[in-house]
């Protein structure tokens, strides 16, 4: 019965969505003097950052990736507030096998130094503050996976966390003090796909980095503490 | 600062002071309240002739408070019979307890009544209409434990009406654009006709509920009979006066009575107020059928000012002259003999702690002021000649008969008789007959309840002697304010082209006749000898002390079987099934919240797909 | 005021009493000889109460009582004074220029609250049941009287007494062939009022000792009799200004009145004792529905 | 018009395991379904056929051959809100299954009326 | 002298990434952050308000002019809206410092400081994505603190409320995405000027994609399902802040999306019609309600559902009066909710049943309650009487006198159910007293300053117009708005 229900207005909801969709000309420029076309025309002689995406998401819209990092603050916070020194649960987990523990000791480092370029390269090559520490949270995942009795210190991961998160607000203000409004792009920009180019947007994308990856290894940290 | 608002301030200040004084010690309390209420009544009679007026804006609307002779007139019931119930409860509440919320509650009610006679628009009317109606209220609730139910009943009846008669007031505001009563006056007559009676319609209703109209009415026993006596006076001696005040306003200020010329007439009177004369003229009967039942003497005091009420409305909705006259006129007899019995009650209440008619007898010799006082309020109340009671009948009847209403004549005449059952009971039960053991040492109340009473049952006497100083106050305010041709008193005999009464010579010849006869019989025999209460003829066997030779109980047995068809109709308990199968309602819909996480999404859902059909289909 | 005015005043009380007394005398007469016995002479009754006037001694039960017999003989007189007894060339009008009909209804009410009081003062159960019975058999009767009345009032459009006697002027205008319907009820009214054998559960010999009046005694008594008298008088007079246009000298009025005094007299011998609820119902019941009858004729 | 499509369906499929499929767990997958199929509704109403991403990597390029950076801008965002309310999510799903022992939702309805 | 408006919504973040550092040092300084930082908001709205009356104070962020980078506007109304929320999160973080006692307080503190940041931020923002993303901010925050109370309600209302508002997002999201595809910006102000030129039929779908999303935030009829168990299952204080901020955003923004860019007419009847709904279903279930802190939900949803009316009435007055009513509701519901804690705390059960006589042992408490219950059902003295009285008199002079007719219907509801909880607070014999926990001082405090703005506000009405006016002029025509944000960086 609820199936039936849930079904039909599904594709009443379905159909009349698609139905405006359909109006809108895929891959064309619909509108052309819209605001993706000036990032791209002023994307990068004013932010520096050959990635536009990135200097759209660092610097044009700065205040929302700064909303952003709380979401994803307010998510680890939340975490630790509900599973409080709860009383792990029991279940079985045995270590992986060989294979697994030996490749897991090689790639490890690889994956960080790989996340760690990814975050530095941020406004040159695709990718950036979050994508890079989501691929560290992966090599820590991985040592999770393969190690029962690894698990990262807590202290460490939260001080990081409230650094980089500072570092990133820091920043910002240093916009409002010297530039003339908050997150205002105050360094050199410097020459275009060269590493110290793009002014303050490496530096955030790399507080950005730091805080996604030690984010997420909490995460994954407190998920894990829930089972012994 | 002009005197209107300088009376509300001190009335309103004299309330907050008394509360946060309070706390403090009795004196206090109760002497700022009566200070408060005294100068400002002293304040308002220098406004006697005036007519001030004080304007200001306040959330861009524009307030007026105004003095006139209608409002004058109110206002003097008001601070009348305010500044005896205040006297009368200083000494009434001197061992009770949570006294400074009573007095919080008694100078709030005292100047939110005071607000409304003087408030010249609508928005102010509301607003100390509510204040009134909360204050009442806190006070109607002042016997904490059992009086919850009465006072939650009183307080949606009239929070029902008060929205109604919101409705009215807005719907006014949105043609006219303004609040104030002069306007609603000018633009009355362009109302068309169905608007008119609309408004007609929720402003009786709202105006109903206070002046416990037959339908409405239910909250007014328990209301009176759960307040504290002293202030149940005020509640049915002043405070329904504000209902009629509002009636006075709607068929006259505001021209509901010009309806006439619009809507079918009857007896030259438009439709809705005749119906109107007939919802009065039933309230009067119906309810004082149900009084003459009463056993606890609050609710049969309660039910018989309804119908006193009823005959009021009666008087306004015949839209003559006269008729104003006579609810005018009774309204003043009303207030005085309500106020004297209530507190006569109070006092009873006071010393031998009951209000249940059938345990009380006997009182005569022991509280005699008491008796005095209750005597002539039952006299008045009956209409009978000598006494002021009389006057307000004679006009209310010629009234009706000037306009040929000769059923409602009827049913008037037929109340006023059944009005005389329930008198007698009150002052049998309780002052006549034989006396319980338990009351013999019953002392009379202190002087401080003892003279708003006496005071009171004077007025009536001089009201019944020269009743044309009152009745050319409200020739006044009729000419001034209502636009009516005011009774003519030239040669101080109350006169109508249909027949005349001359007070004085009834009042004189009653007099005469009685001294005649009193000197006559007592000097002829030397004095008779006084018996016992009990030494009476029982054909023989002298009665033991435990017989009760008191018949209270049941008092007119075969009177409530010849009226079995009208007590068991009783408003309350359909109002009460009617609220219980309203919840009944309000739990099914509370279904909807089923409690299930996915039938809310489910909800979200159906609700984005409605939309989009409905809007889809629209454009 | 010329003297005859003054005497009038001070003698009509005393005429009241009198005739009222010895239509009572000849009405037990009547009853006996219906009961195949004598019966007592006609000034029995005078007799009688001139005899509790003589007695020296009475007792009371309070301020209420002793002053209860006053009062009611207050309220019939001032009654009497408001009632045009002989109107014409040299007519009775006492006061009655100064009230009207509705003031005469009410004053009526004054004696009869006066010795509900009395007798309630008196602390016997039986006259509290009396009075209690009385008053409800009051508001019974009351509804066809009313009626009665308001037709009147509204057929002549006036509400002063002296406007319908004038109306009434010759022998075929009288109220009773004008209105009849009114005059109907007015009359089952009357039985109500007069307190005779179908409606005497008010002062119920049997039941309750003689009702309300059963501790009066001694001058007490007396003065409640001769007050008895006096407002069946009251009454009788009335009933003849409304229904039979005023009596032009003292013999029309006596005729009228003794006429009008034989009809619950009659009535009372033949029926038997109605219980209080019955009454009223009986009263609610066709009087009522006649007067309403009236009130069509009127209207329309 | 087949990349709205597909879109669309992952809604779809999403919001049907959220309004049927009684295993909590599956009601929290289905909500990142919805959020992924929202995520990839966005990227394709930014794509201009025959253009590149938006990098700069050689001077070469010209501003002209490039598609709309916002929407990807915007998807980056999104996709990180979706990961915390999942994450949130199932935090939630273990301290209800803490307290009832069960992760079927239709019998977690203390709540109600 | 006002700061860079900005900083209200840097600083509260910065102090929460701060927070953790902090407990370290010491456990008592999280307590007094949100306090300080809360109470700086307050101070910045407090100053900025004569400004913003005049003129919309437009707030450029990194550096870019409005329809290129993100930009705060703060006209009349967001500064109102902006006060009302920092003035209740400050009392209620007054309140928050001693009513906390479970372990993670350090955690409560930062969700709730960033709650209250993310509905500022709602507020303040002038873009649309913007928007959605403060929505996120102050929806998570309250999935956590829902579940705060470890006991087995609390997950499940939290749960509950995460899946109707992560529903709700998605919808917004495509709201956005749809407004985005068509008119290619994503400043209000610039969206509000090219929608027009964009083909009805997607616009509509965006507006009813916005509104259901919306709609859920600010307790719609169908849409609330989640609102009673979300405020009685929270901790008192949280409850107290939904009613006064939370909701007030989602209003807040489904104002400013009917009214300043879609204009779309039939949208404000279907408003109107919808707040009907919502507070006579809101208002019936209330009155059957068992448990306190449930009926005080529901008749907060009531109230909503009055600001909705006011808001479908489209006439500068009617939004003047539902303005009114927001602050009314700010003010009174905080007050009602700490007492009810309180009044819960003490009694032991949450049913109402077990209130009886506490009137008689906790007479201050009881005392709160009351007034708050006479200030919400809009007697005389108290703020309460004067937004109803306009919104009725607006709703009737707009012709819908049926709907006022509904909405006094729905007050007397409430008039009867909240005088059978004060009556049972002071005329049921009371229970035997058990011993007697003090209250604590820094709960009277915030409770009295709420009374006291209360009783205030219904004294002198007119102060608090004379900010509303400005404020609803702003809203109602949308060209000054649009003017004053795309002109700002010239």
């Amino acid at each position: 019965m609820r199936k039936a229900i849930a079904v039909i207005f599904l594709g009443i909801i379905g159909y009349y969505l698609l139905a405006t969709f359909f109006n809108i000309p895929f891959g064309i420029a619909r509108v052309l003097d819209g605001v993706g076309f000036k990032y791209l025309a002023m994307g990068v002689p004013d932010t520096g950052a050959a990635n536009v995406v990135t200097s759209i998401v660092v610097n044009f819209r700065g205040f929302d990736t700064l909303g952003e990092v709380t979401v994803l603050f307010l998510a680890a916070t939340g975490m630790g507030a509900l599973l409080h020194h709860r009383e792990p649960m029991k279940r079985s987990r045995q270590n992986a096998s060989i294979i697994v523990k030996a490749g897991a000791r090689i790639l490890f480092p690889l994956i960080i130094i790989l996340g760690a370029y990814v975050f530095v390269h941020g406004h040159l090559t695709p990718g950036g503050g979050f994508q890079g520490g989501a691929i560290i949270a992966s090599g820590f995942l991985l040592m999770f996976m393969s190690y029962r009795s690894y698990h990262v210190n807590h202290v460490v991961i939260s001080r990081v966390e409230s650094l980089a998160g500072s570092t990133f607000v820091i920043i910002g203000l240093f916009g409002l003090v010297y530039g003339h409004s908050f997150l205002a792009n105050v360094l050199p920009l410097g020459t275009v796909n060269t590493l110290f180019s793009a002014g303050v947007i490496p530096l955030i994308y790399i507080a950005v980095g730091f805080k996604v990856g030690s984010e997420l290894t909490g995460l994954l940290d407190t998920m894990l503490k829930t089972v012994k | 600062m002009e005197t209107i608002p300088l009376i509300l301030l001190i009335l309103f200040g004299s309330a907050l002071l008394s509360y946060v004084i309070g706390k403090i010690n009795f004196v206090l309390k109760v002497g700022v309240a009566l200070a408060g209420i005294l100068v400002s009544g002293y304040y308002f009679l220098q406004l006697y002739g005036q007519a001030q007026s004080y304007t200001f804006r306040l959330l861009g609307f524009d307030i007026i408070w105004r003095i006139n002779p209608l409002s004058w007139f109110f206002g003097m019931l008001i601070f009348g019979l305010g500044i005896l119930v205040a006297i009368f409860s200083t000494s009434y509440m001197k061992n009770k307890e949570r006294v400074d919320f009573y007095c919080f509650a008694l100078c709030m009610t005292i100047a939110s009544m005071f607000g409304i006679v003087v408030s010249g628009d609508l928005l102010s009317f509301f607003f100390f209409w509510e204040i009134m109606t909360w204050a009442s209220f806190l006070m109607v609730i002042y016997y904490r434990y059992e009086a919850q139910a009465a006072g939650i009943k009183y307080f949606v009846m009239s929070m029902i009406g008060a929205y109604s008669m919101l409705i009215a007031i807005l719907m006014v505001y949105a043609q006219l654009g303004t609040f104030s009563f002069d306007a609603l006056a000018s633009g009355w007559s362009d109302f068309s006709v169905s608007f008119q009676i609309a408004l007609f319609v929720l402003f009786a209703i709202g105006f109903g509920v206070k002046a416990a109209v037959m339908p409405l009415h239910t909250w007014a026993p328990d209301a009176y009979g759960m307040s504290p006596a002293p202030f149940s006076a005020l509640f049915s001696g002043v405070l329904s006066k504000m209902g009629i005040y509002g009636f006075a306003l709607l068929m006259f200020v505001f021209g509901a009575g010009k309806l006439a010329g619009s809507v079918t007439t009857i007896h030259g009177v438009a439709l809705p107020s005749y119906i109107l004369a007939w919802f009065g003229a039933l309230t009067a009967l119906i309810a004082t059928l149900i009084a003459v039942m009463q056993d606890d003497a609050k609710k049969l005091l309660a039910y018989s000012s309804v119908g006193q009420l009823g005959y009021i409305i009666l008087g306004f909705s015949l839209n003559s002259s006269m008729g104003t006259t006579a609810a005018l006129f009774h309204a003043v007899n009303h207030t005085i003999f309500k106020g004297m019995l209530f507190l006569s009650i109070g006092a009873v209440f006071y010393r031998t702690g009951t209000r249940k008619l059938s345990e009380m007898g006997g009182l005569i010799s022991n509280m005699p002021y008491t008796f005095f006082v209750v005597l002539l309020g039952i006299i008045t109340m009956a209409g009978i000649p000598p006494l002021s009671g009389f006057v307000g009948k004679w006009l209310i009847y010629e009234a009706l008969l000037e306009k040929q209403m000769v059923l409602l004549a009827v049913v008037a005449f037929m109340a006023s008789t059944a009005a005389f059952l329930y008198c007698y009971r009150l002052i049998f039960t309780i002052f006549l007959g034989q006396r319980p053991p338990r009351f013999d040492d019953v002392k009379e109340v202190p002087w401080t309840q003892r003279a708003p009473m006496l005071l009171l049952s004077l007025l009536t006497i001089y009201l019944g002697f020269y009743p044309y100083g009152l009745l050319n106050l409200i020739g006044q305010a009729e000419s001034t304010v209502m636009g009516l041709v005011p009774m003519n008193l030239s040669q101080s005999i109350l006169f109508n082209d249909l027949g005349h009464v001359s007070t004085i010579a009834v009042m004189n010849t009653v007099g005469t006749v009685f001294v005649i006869v009193f000197v006559l019989f007592n000097t002829l025999y030397k004095r008779s000898r006084k018996v016992g209460l009990k030494d009476i003829h029982t054909s023989g066997e002298v009665p033991g002390p435990e017989i009760n030779l008191h018949y209270a109980t049941d008092f007119y047995q075969p009177f409530s079987r010849s009226i079995r068809y009208v007590l068991e109709r009783s408003a309350d308990r359909l109002y009460g099934q009617f609220a219980n199968n309203l919840e009944g309602f309000f739990d099914v819909l509370r279904y909807v919240y089923t409690g299930n996480a996915q039938t809310y999404a489910l909800f979200v859902i159906m609700f984005l797909a409605m939309l989009l059909m409905f809007t889809n289909w629209l454009i | 005021m010329d003297t005859s005015f003054n005497l009038w005043i001070l003698l009509m009380p005393f005429v009241g009493a009198l005739v009222g007394l010895t239509y009572m005398g000849i009405g037990r007469r009547i009853i006996a000889r219906v009961q195949h016995r004598y019966g007592p002479p006609i000034f029995q009754n005078i007799v009688d109460v001139l005899k509790l006037y003589s007695k020296k001694t009475a007792i009371t039960h309070g301020v209420m009582f002793h002053l209860a017999p006053t009062l009611a003989i207050t309220g019939t007189i001032s009654t009497l004074m408001f009632l045009p007894i002989l109107t014409g060339p040299h007519g009775i009008y006492l006061f009655s220029f100064k009230g009207d009909l509705i003031l005469l209804m009410y004053i009526m009410v004054f004696g009869c609250l006066a010795m509900a009081l009395g007798a309630g003062q008196s602390g016997n159960p039986n006259s509290a049941i009396g009075v209690s019975r009385g008053l409800s058999q009051m508001v019974g009767y009351e509804a066809p009287f009313v009626i009665a009345m308001v037709t009147l009032m509204v057929q002549f459009n006036t509400t002063s007494v002296h406007d319908i006697i004038k109306a009434q002027d010759s022998f075929v205008h009288w109220n009773m062939f004008q209105s009849p319907f009114a005059f109907i009820a007015a009359l089952f009214a009357f039985l109500g009022f007069m307190g005779n054998k179908p409606f005497d559960v008010v002062i119920a010999p049997a039941e309750i000792a003689s009702g309300p009046p059963s501790e009066f005694g001694g001058k007490y008594l007396a003065l409640m009799q001769t007050n008895r008298g006096m407002f069946a008088f009251v009454k009788l007079v009335l009933y003849v200004d409304l229904f039979m246009g005023g009596a032009a000298n003292f013999v029309s009025l006596l005729a009228k009145t003794f006429f009008f005094y034989l009809i619950p007299l009659f009535v009372g011998i033949v029926n038997p004792r109605f219980r209080t609820e019955q009454a009223i119902t009986f009263f609610w019941k066709w009087p009522t529905v006649i007067g309403l009858l009236g009130f069509l004729m009127v209207i329309l | 018009m087949i990349y709205y499509v597909a879109a669309f369906s992952l809604i779809l499929i999403g919001a049907y395991a959220v309004l049927v499929k009684k295993n909590m767990i599956k009601i929290v997958l289905g909500l990142s379904l919805i959020d992924s199929g929202v995520n990839i509704l966005l990227v394709a109403l930014g794509y201009i056929n025959g253009k590149t991403a938006p990098i700069f990597s050689n001077p070469s390029l010209k501003a002209e051959g490039m598609v709309d950076p916002v929407p990807q801008a915007l998807v980056l965002t999104a996709i990180v809100i979706g990961v915390a309310v999942t994450a949130l999510a199932l935090t939630i799903v273990i301290r209800l299954h803490d307290h009832h022992k069960t992760l079927d939702i239709s019998k977690i309805r203390e709540l109600k009326w | 002298m006002y700061f860079d408006p900005v900083l209200m919504i840097a600083l509260p973040l910065f102090a929460a990434f701060l927070i953790p550092l902090l407990g370290r040092v010491s456990k008592e300084i999280p307590k007094y952050v949100p306090v300080v930082m809360i109470g700086f908001n307050l101070y910045e709205s407090i100053m900025m308000l004569p400004h913003s009356m005049v003129k919309p104070i437009i707030v450029i962020i990194a550096a870019w002019k409005p329809p290129l980078g993100i930009n705060l506007t703060i006209g009349a109304l967001g500064n109102v809206l902006a006060l009302i929320i920092s003035l209740v999160g400050f009392v209620v973080a007054i309140y928050n410092v001693r009513f906390v006692q479970k372990e993670p307080t350090e955690k409560y503190h930062m969700l709730y400081m960033l709650m209250v940041a993310g509905a500022t931020g709602m507020v303040l923002t002038g873009d649309l994505f913007n928007l959605f993303v403060f929505l996120e901010i102050t929806s998570i925050s309250s999935y956590a603190l829902t579940a705060f109370i470890r006991d087995r309600n609390g997950a499940e209302a939290a749960f509950k409320y995460l899946l109707i508002g992560s529903l709700s997002s998605t919808f917004v999201l495509l709201g956005i995405a749809l407004i985005y595809g068509t008119t290619g910006t994503l400043n209000m102000a610039d969206i509000a000027e090219k929608i027009q030129h964009v083909d009805s039929k997607i616009t509509i779908v965006a507006l009813i994609l916005l509104v259901t999303g919306f709609g859920v935030e600010s307790e719609m009829f169908p849409l609330n399902g989640w609102a009673p168990d979300a405020y009685s299952q929270a901790p008192t204080a949280i409850g107290a802040a939904f009613g006064g901020i939370v909701v007030k955003a989602g209003v807040y923004a489904l104002a400013r999306l009917i009214y300043t860019i879609f204009n779309f007419q039939g949208v404000f009847f279907f408003i109107l019609i919808m707040g009907v709904i919502t507070l006579l279903i809101a208002e019936m279930s209330a009155i059957r309600q068992k448990q306190l802190k449930r009926m005080l939900a529901f008749s907060s949803i009531g109230q909503m559902g009055l600001v909705l009316i006011a808001l479908g009435l489209a006439t500068v007055r009617g939004v003047e009066g539902g303005l009114f009513q927001m602050f009314n509701h700010a003010m009174i519901k905080p007050l009602l909710f700490l007492s009810a804690g309180y009044l819960v705390y003490y009694s032991g059960s949450k049913d109402i049943s077990d209130l009886d006589g506490m009137g008689r042992k906790k007479p201050l408490l009881s005392f709160f309650f009351a007034f708050g219950a006479f200030a919400i059902m809009g007697l005389p003295p108290l703020s309460g009487f004067w937004s109803k009285f306009i919104i009725i008199s607006e709703t009737i002079r707009g012709g819908f006198v049926v709907v006022a007719a509904l909405a006094l219907f729905g007050s007397v509801i409430e008039a009867v159910y909240y005088l059978r909880v004060v009556g049972r607070l002071y005329f049921k014999q009371p229970n035997e007293s058990e011993k007697t926990k003090y209250v604590h001082a820094s709960a009277i405090l915030a409770m009295s300053v709420l009374a006291l703005v209360v009783l205030f506000a219904g004294l002198f009405p007119d102060m608090v117009m004379s900010y509303l006016k400005p404020a609803a002029t702003e809203l109602v025509d949308k060209t000054a708005y649009i003017k004053a944000v795309l002109t700002a960086g010239l």
